[in-house]
């Protein structure tokens, strides 16, 4: 159990490796990577993470805590970065482990979605247009119906 | 009170966070109160579908109850991930 | 597009960083590593795992083209092991690299899911009280209907 | 043709591939051939509802027509992954 909220960078293969071997039994390991995105046009100078500090580690530990009352977990890893990104920077992670494949997925997949919409933090694009701040989409949202 | 603003509406305000007395009872209220100050406060509480809020950190519908609460928060929709 | 059949280890952390390093602008990577449990009680000397050399890479390769045909994906690894292995020991892993999240973990179920029941391995556990074929399950053929 | 043999049907047999002549023309008529040759091949056979086949190295029904066809093989559901 592990949740995680930095600054600095981390190692999305290291974690893996360190998650899979303490998941002794668990048989199946799904991890998922979030990657900073150029602009369409390349001109991303940076990605600006903001987050609310005294609630981001409660809302990320509370996400965790419903996602192992639903599925059969033997662990489950979350880091997310704040501060500034550039493209290609990894910015957060996820992984679980079970002993069944589809509870690790749907864990995974659950955890990414209530991340997505229900964990603070705000992204905000510099280009050398301008910064904007990156609008929340209408499916991100919807996809926590399927929960 | 404590009051905290993240995002756009930080950048709106020009405010991360300030000290608040209010007798607003809900969230709703407390964001009347706010908006009534000046054009500012007004711009980023023009919209209330566009933001979010939370009491002592934790997230809620804006008819939820601030009473005896020690800290809430405005933000936009989160984009996190 | 990489699919591997070896019998030699690899590293699940290390292919998931190049991985992830060789998909530039996919924004979401999914992994998933199978690895090797013990029996319930603990008694499991090695997992052999036998495959059928000349058909294993074509087979992999049109369920890792099929999973391109359903979703947009910027690149696919699959890595599957044969011979002896051991408890803890990774036996393979798929990853898939999108542009959207739900791609990415929609493509690398549904390689999990063909690799479990349409790629020729099959598995034997080997214990100090002999040695049995592990038998296919229901589960994993109807998992096939939901694709 | 060639037809091999993987898993437990290999260790039923004791055999993990042979030279085939036949004049069978789908998959089932050759296991009807092969399983009538002897007890072992009887009982490597004796439940096809247990075992899968492919036709060069393709997956197929039962029924498929191997005329033309250089490898058979036959073994129990795949346990991958």
């Amino acid at each position: 159990m592990a949740v995680r909220v930095q600054e600095a960078p981390f190692g999305a293969g290291d974690e893996l490796d360190k998650f899979t071997a303490g998941a002794a039994g668990s048989g199946a390991v799904v991890s998922f990577t979030g990657v900073t995105r150029d602009a369409e046009d390349g001109s991303l100078d940076h990605m600006l993470i903001e987050h609310y500090p005294a609630m981001t580690q409660k809302a990320l530990e509370q996400i965790e805590a419903d996602a192992r009352a639903r599925w059969p977990l033997d662990d489950v890893l979350i880091i997310h970065r704040f501060g500034v990104l550039r493209a290609q920077d990894q910015i957060m992670m996820v992984a679980t482990a079970s002993r069944h494949r589809v509870a690790a997925f749907e864990a995974a997949e659950f955890l990414m979605d209530y991340l997505k919409s229900r964990a603070p933090f705000w992204k905000k694009e510099v280009t050398q247009d301008g910064a904007d701040w990156v609008a929340s989409k209408d499916e991100d949202e919807q996809a926590l119906n399927r929960w | 009170m404590q009051v905290v603003y993240f995002a756009w509406v930080r950048e709106r305000l020009g405010l991360a966070k300030e000290t608040v007395e209010t007798t607003a009872t809900t969230v709703t209220e407390l964001v009347a109160e706010l908006a009534a100050r000046d054009e500012r406060y007004a711009f980023a509480f023009s919209d209330i579908s566009a933001l979010r809020c939370a009491v002592d950190q934790e997230l809620v519908e804006f008819d939820a109850s601030i009473t005896g609460a020690s800290e809430v928060a405005f933000f936009p929709p989160m984009t996190g991930g």
